[in-house]
């Protein structure tokens, strides 16, 4: 795997990264940025989703591959039988915004347990109208919009507010584009949706974002709230996993710590939220440790805890 | 006469619709990005930043594409037509591989994409080169290909043949000199139709490991690539305002780029129909 | 020599021919060896008679007929649009316009097909259903109409550019004698060119219909991914192409049984077009049989 | 009163000149034959009364026809009513891809016809007139393209006499029958001059002499004399035309 | 020795037996006319001599075609080198979508001549011998299918014999020519038979008695009479053949 061999005399080398479509726009970034150090690297970055690129990424056709969820035990087990070990990197995170319509005026925050009314399963056919869910709000019908089901912000909303990966009502307008979810909530008044922060913040003179209350009072999503932990649990983590194999190559080694020193900067240019400084500074000695494989053990989650807590339970163990 | 002129009322009514939306689409297109075309978003590279993005890589690699698309599916898709027009004699197996052509014509392209990945990526080991897009993207058109052919040569009339025939052709000089010249203007029209799909196609081409972010112009066909439509759907899926700007200069220039096709083609098609008329 | 030359020439032909049945063959077995594994798992009555689709979901239910419905129902809006107004501007153009207009308006119809259709989704979704829901309040944000109305623009030039060149293949004499006879343009377009030239219509026809089933952007961007088992065109449905996409290019691992339901969904989109095209070429044959 | 009349035709394809000034007089009831060598535009001049060379795009034409008294090509006329009144039968068979039934039946249809017993009994009279019947009568559902190319134009002839018009064209209507059924049709042309005007173009000598009223001779685009048939074969005016039907011509 | 011969030959379209049972020998160097009526299988029946039957999926033959003594259908016969050395004229003219230079030449370049003066004599010569020279001498450039019916015919006769086949059939080759150009290529036939063998389907009863030598009567699929011509048209064996060369046949 891993590209054409370099032997011949001062060839271009190439680093190949693929995978899920959220974090693209990061590794564009850094590809980019990283002409500028090394112009004689090729980097290509491709964004045939989470799963394809994990697919790609376990037949070694990959050096990196990009992901908005942790990598499956299934996916470790095709690595596994192919021989590949990987890092497993986190570099910033997908803050999820719950928007409603400018033109609604009643809806001012929600809580967790009132999405998890309005989303779970049982809701389906039953929760019609916007008193099922707060008796002050009026008798008008709900509208939801939501991403596509096969997309990792859906498995990771139905996670962190219903408890269980694809618990969800099944009557609302999906689609795996968030500019359409933004089309269709901005028009509609009785309209709610969630989708990645970044949308929202292109879009804020359409829509009203609406402060989620995990219990610690209501917190609207925000670079700073997604980044330190406080809004929460709406903000998932994304990562880069490295094959151990690429990293023996100068050029991937360099590229990863590239990447890491400047998805910070990167990551705001670009829409997602950086990590905190400090987290970036673990991640960076993990990357030079080649710590092998992932911080989500059978079970575990990323719901719920904060990268550094993660990443120091994995250095604790 | 009243019911014919109102036929043709109707006619201009049912054209105009078609055009119409053709205005309004090319209208709605050319007032969102027209201002961002310059000659630096023609050659620059890729960038998350709309401004500085350009479509120098993806353009390249499309036109690889389609050359070799155009290169791989004509001589196949005619020959194919060829044979079942000319030589089988309405067997079994013309009949089967008549059915089988206007079944492939229904596949969705995104499973030509998962053929393509297992058989030319992976089997043949051809990578996520410009030929593997173009062998996938091949297969993908050989149907309308020899769909299209299949009619222009039935529209040939019999008597040339026997004329032909009779002077001691061969059937492959028949069809050679005679029966291919005669409707070669149709045969460019099926293209046209193939090839116009071939260049909007975007599903495949993702399955197939064509990339996003292609920093450099493909130098043989063995190259990685991108191609103008991949890079306008991720455009199109950005936040970010620039990009959806992005997103119709990289649509008016992938139209420029069909209607450049489409001309070349249509001249040619008008200029041999002028000459050939029963 | 010259025997060995053709003898070798027909060869070459019909190898060439063959590749679309490699291609077929290629399609099957892919698709046949993860739909195997598939039904491993899930039961091929559920499958087909089930009228609940949500495979990634927490409560999976395997049923198809949702996605059948949806695929079905926009398919036949986009025919409803194509084929009537196809077919008339194929007659327009062959019996009515001028030569000048014909070189100009038949080019400009196929840019129709030619423009990427993605743009088509957004068009529906942004312009034609916000349009649509002046009139019918009831509609929904995404719907099958919308999208449904759209792609049969879309395929518009399939059916007039090719049945204009079947038009066009008729022998001129027909329509002289046609005329001779005293009929108006109509009556020679409807009851002796188009006869003439129904193989071509047909197969015109046929490309456009397997065009609509087969086409992905515009339902998945304009229709919804909503798996209902509904033939209201007022609300947002999943197609079969829709859903393959969705999953193919998302975050589902690949060796999962649900990333395996898009297999299952393949094959019954291939069963789909394969009876419907089994139905057109049996038409095909009788409809010639009359005229031939 | 004349039939019909043409004054001073001028015809164009494109740049070429091919009728010259072509001025004529038919009257009604008679059969007027065209003769003249290959490319002289006879069935040029044929297809003006009809305005059939209204389908050909490159062909311009100038100077009056007149069918009983009314100009064909100024007048505000309805060209459709038109050529229903004139039947046209062609050089070339050209059945239309249906059965040979619905092949004669179909002028009729055409004019909202639907009644079946007189349909039946329409297509009979005009197969039998055509001298057909006897050998399509048990195949009359068959496609009219299986027959034979002299059984195809005697069909054209039977559609053509199906919506009983006040005019037939006919371009070489024989030039692909066997002399039985030849000898037929020229009967026929004679019985139908009782109700019908008839113009036809030949390219057999011994034919316009045995069934014209009158002849007129073509050359090169022109009308070069217009007579009575035997004055035209026995002791025509001008030298052309007497070398053209005694066979010295060339 | 007889140069063709045709010996018991059933053929069938489909169902329909379209030849019964024909037998025949023709000698080298002479014209052998076939008449009778439309749709009795003359046509079929030539195409047998050059398998041009072959190219109908329907069509089923029995029997043995002989020529120069070879049984074209059962030995191992090269069938297009065959072809080469029968050439044939159709019924309906059917000119290459080409220039006239072009299909005059077609049959030269597909044997791969390319030398430029050969062609251009060839293409002149055999133009010339078809009676086209003179008019289209200055548009050898101009598509064929400009022509008229005539001309175009004639076109077809040029091409046929710039190949100079041994054997030329023809399929009604006048019937859409004039009597100067019906003329012109009788003549030519005349001269031809020095050095081939022709045989040609002609409706034209006077066309068969000047130009053949053997005539041959066919109806309904049987052959009824085949004789030198003269005994054909003065003293048939068979009434059905006087009843049909008198014109009374029917
Ligand atoms: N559609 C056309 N475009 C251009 N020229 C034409 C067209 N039709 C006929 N001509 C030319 O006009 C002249 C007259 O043709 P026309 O068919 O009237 O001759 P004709 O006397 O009927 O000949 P024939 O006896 O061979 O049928 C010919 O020189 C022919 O080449
Ligand atoms: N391809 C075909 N399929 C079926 N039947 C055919 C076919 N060609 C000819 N026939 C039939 O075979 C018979 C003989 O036809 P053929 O063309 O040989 O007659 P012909 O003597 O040449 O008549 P004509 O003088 O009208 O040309 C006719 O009855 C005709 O209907
Ligand atoms: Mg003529
Ligand atoms: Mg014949
Ligand atoms: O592309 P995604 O895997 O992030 O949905």
């Amino acid at each position: 795997g891993g590209g054409k061999k370099s032997a011949e005399n001062n060839a271009a080398t190439s680093i190949k990264i693929d995978g899920s479509s959220t974090v693209y726009p990061l590794s564009e970034a850094v590809a980019e940025e990283f002409r500028t150090e090394q112009p004689n690297v090729n980097v290509t970055v491709g964004e045939s989703g989470t799963g394809g690129g994990f697919k790609k990424f376990s037949r070694g056709e990959t050096d990196i591959s990009d992901a908005s969820r942790p990598i499956t035990a299934e996916e470790m087990e095709a690595c596994k039988t192919a021989g590949i070990n990987f890092i497993e990197l986190p570099v910033a995170y997908d803050g999820l915004a719950v928007v409603v319509s400018k033109q609604n005026t009643f809806i001012d925050h929600i809580t967790v347990a009132e999405l998890k009314k309005l989303w779970e399963p049982a809701a389906q056919g039953t929760v019609k109208t916007w008193d099922q869910i707060r008796s002050s709000w009026p008798k008008e019908p709900i509208n939801l919009y939501g991403p596509g089901t096969a997309s990792g912000t859906f498995d990771y909303f139905t996670e962190a507010i219903c408890g269980k990966k694809g618990a969800s009502r099944g009557d609302y307008t999906a689609s795996e584009d968030d500019n359409v979810l933004v089309q269709g909530v901005a028009n509609d008044k009785g309209g709610l949706a969630y989708f990645g922060l970044s949308y929202f913040e292109s879009n804020s003179d359409k829509l009203k974002l609406v402060p989620v209350d995990g219990g610690n009072g209501p917190i609207a999503p925000s670079q700073e709230t997604v980044s330190n932990g406080t809004y929460a649990p709406l903000s998932r983590p994304m990562f880069i996993y490295v094959n151990t194999k690429a990293v023996e190559r100068k050029e991937v080694q360099g590229f990863v710590k590239f990447y890491i020193e400047n998805a910070e900067k990167l990551s705001k240019d670009v829409g997602s939220v950086p990590l905190q400084s400090n987290e970036y500074k673990m991640v960076l000695s993990r990357f030079a440790a080649k710590t092998t494989g992932t911080i989500f053990t059978e079970g575990k989650t990323s719901v719920g805890m904060s990268m550094a807590d993660l990443l120091n339970k994995q250095e604790g163990k | 006469m009243f019911k014919d002129s109102l036929f043709k009322y109707f006619a201009i009514f049912c054209t105009s619709i078609g055009l119409i939306v053709l205005a309004l689409l090319l209208f709605d297109i050319f007032s969102k990005g027209l201002t961002r075309i310059d000659w630096d978003f023609i050659t620059n590279l890729p960038s998350r930043r709309p401004e500085r993005a350009g479509i120098l890589t993806a353009l390249f690699g499309m036109m690889w594409i389609v050359t070799l698309t155009i290169l791989i599916a004509c001589p196949i898709g005619i020959a194919a037509a060829v044979y079942l027009e000319e030589y089988s004699s309405k067997n079994r197996f013309a009949k089967f591989i008549e059915i089988n052509i206007s079944n492939l014509a229904g596949v969705p392209s995104i499973i030509y994409g998962i053929l393509g990945l297992e058989v030319f990526v992976r089997l043949l080991k051809l990578g996520n080169s410009v030929l593997a897009g173009s062998l996938t993207l091949s297969l993908l058109v050989l149907p309308v290909i020899i769909v299209a052919t299949r009619e222009a040569i039935k529209s040939v009339p019999n008597s040339l043949r026997e004329a032909s025939i009779g002077l001691g052709a061969t059937p492959w000089q028949t069809i050679q000199r005679i029966v291919l010249p005669a409707c070669f203007g149709s045969i460019l029209t099926g293209i046209i139709l193939a090839i116009s799909r071939a260049v909007g196609e975007t599903a495949p081409l993702i399955v197939v490991g064509a990339l996003v972010y292609v920093p450099f112009v493909p130098q043989t066909p063995m190259d990685q690539f991108t191609v103008l439509p991949i890079q306008i759907f991720n455009w199109t899926s950005r936040p970010q305002h620039g990009f959806v700007v992005n997103a119709a200069a990289g649509i008016i220039i992938l139209l420029l780029f069909v209607f450049l096709l489409n001309s070349i083609a249509i001249i040619l098609r008008n200029r041999h129909n002028k000459r050939v008329k029963y | 020599m010259q025997k060995i030359k053709e003898k070798s020439i027909e060869a070459f032909l019909i190898l060439c021919a063959s590749i679309t049945v490699f291609t077929t063959l290629g399609i099957i077995v892919i698709l046949s060896i993860e739909t195997f594994q598939f039904f491993r798992e899930v039961s091929v009555f559920e499958f087909f008679t089930g009228t609940e689709w949500t495979p990634l979901f927490a409560i999976k239910k395997y049923g198809i007929l949702p996605l059948v419905a949806g695929t079905l129902l926009t398919t036949l809006i986009a025919i409803a649009v194509a084929l009537p107004l196809g077919l008339t501007i194929a007659v327009y153009l062959n019996e009515y316009a001028d030569q000048r207009l014909k070189a100009v308006i038949k080019p400009l119809l196929e840019i129709l097909a030619a423009i990427p259709t993605v743009v088509y989704g957004f068009f529906a979704l942004t312009f034609v259903t916000p349009v649509l829901q002046k009139i019918i309040p009831s509609l929904s944000g995404f719907n099958a109409l919308s999208a449904g109305l759209v792609m049969g623009v879309m395929i518009i030039p399939y059916v007039s550019s090719l049945s204009e060149d079947a038009l066009s293949a008729v022998p001129k004499s027909l329509r002289e004698a046609a005329y001779g006879m005293g009929s108006t343009r109509l009556q020679t377009a409807f009851k002796v060119m188009l006869p003439a030239a129904s193989s071509g219509v047909i197969v015109s026809v046929i490309l456009a219909i397997s065009r609509a089933i087969g086409e992905t952007m515009i339902v998945a961007v304009a229709a919804g991914q909503e798996p209902k088992f509904t033939f209201n065109p007022l609300q947002s449905i999943e197609t079969i192409t829709t859903y393959i996409v969705q999953v193919s290019m998302g975050d589902v691992p690949q060796n999962s049984l649900e990333f395996r339901s898009i297999f299952a969904a393949g094959i019954t989109l291939f069963g789909l077009t394969f009876i419907l095209n089994n139905i057109s070429y049996w038409m095909k044959q009788k409809y010639q049989q009359k005229y031939e | 009163m004349y039939k019909l009349e043409a004054r001073d035709i001028q015809l164009y394809y494109g740049q070429k000149h091919a009728l010259k000034g072509i001025s004529m007089a038919i009257k009604p009831n008679t059969v007027t034959a065209f003769i003249g060598p290959s490319g002289c535009g006879k069935s040029t001049f044929l297809r003006c009364f009809n305005r059939m060379n209204d389908l050909i795009d490159t062909c311009r034409i100038e100077g009056e026809i007149l069918i009983d008294g009314r100009d064909i090509y100024k007048d505000r006329i309805n060209v459709v009513d038109h050529r229903k009144k004139i039947g046209m039968v062609f050089q070339k068979p050209n059945p239309f891809p249906k059965s040979i039934f619905e092949n004669v039946a179909y002028g009729l249809r055409i004019n909202g016809i639907t009644h079946k017993k007189f349909l039946e009994e329409t297509v009979e009279r005009s197969l039998r007139q055509a001298a057909l019947w006897d050998e399509v009568k048990d195949d009359l559902k068959k496609s009219a393209l299986a027959l034979s190319g002299g059984q195809q134009q005697r069909l054209c002839i039977a559609r053509t006499l199906a919506v009983e018009p006040s005019v037939i064209l006919m371009d070489e209507p024989c030039s692909a029958l066997d002399p039985i059924s030849t000898a037929k049709v020229e009967e026929l042309i004679h019985e139908l001059k009782n109700k019908y005007t008839i113009v036809m173009v030949t390219h057999n000598m011994q034919q316009a002499a045995r069934v014209s009223d009158r002849t007129a001779f073509f050359y090169l685009g022109e009308l070069i004399e217009y007579d009575d048939t035997p004055t035209i074969f026995t002791n025509p005016a001008k030298e052309a035309t007497q070398n053209y039907v005694t066979g010295r011509f060339g």
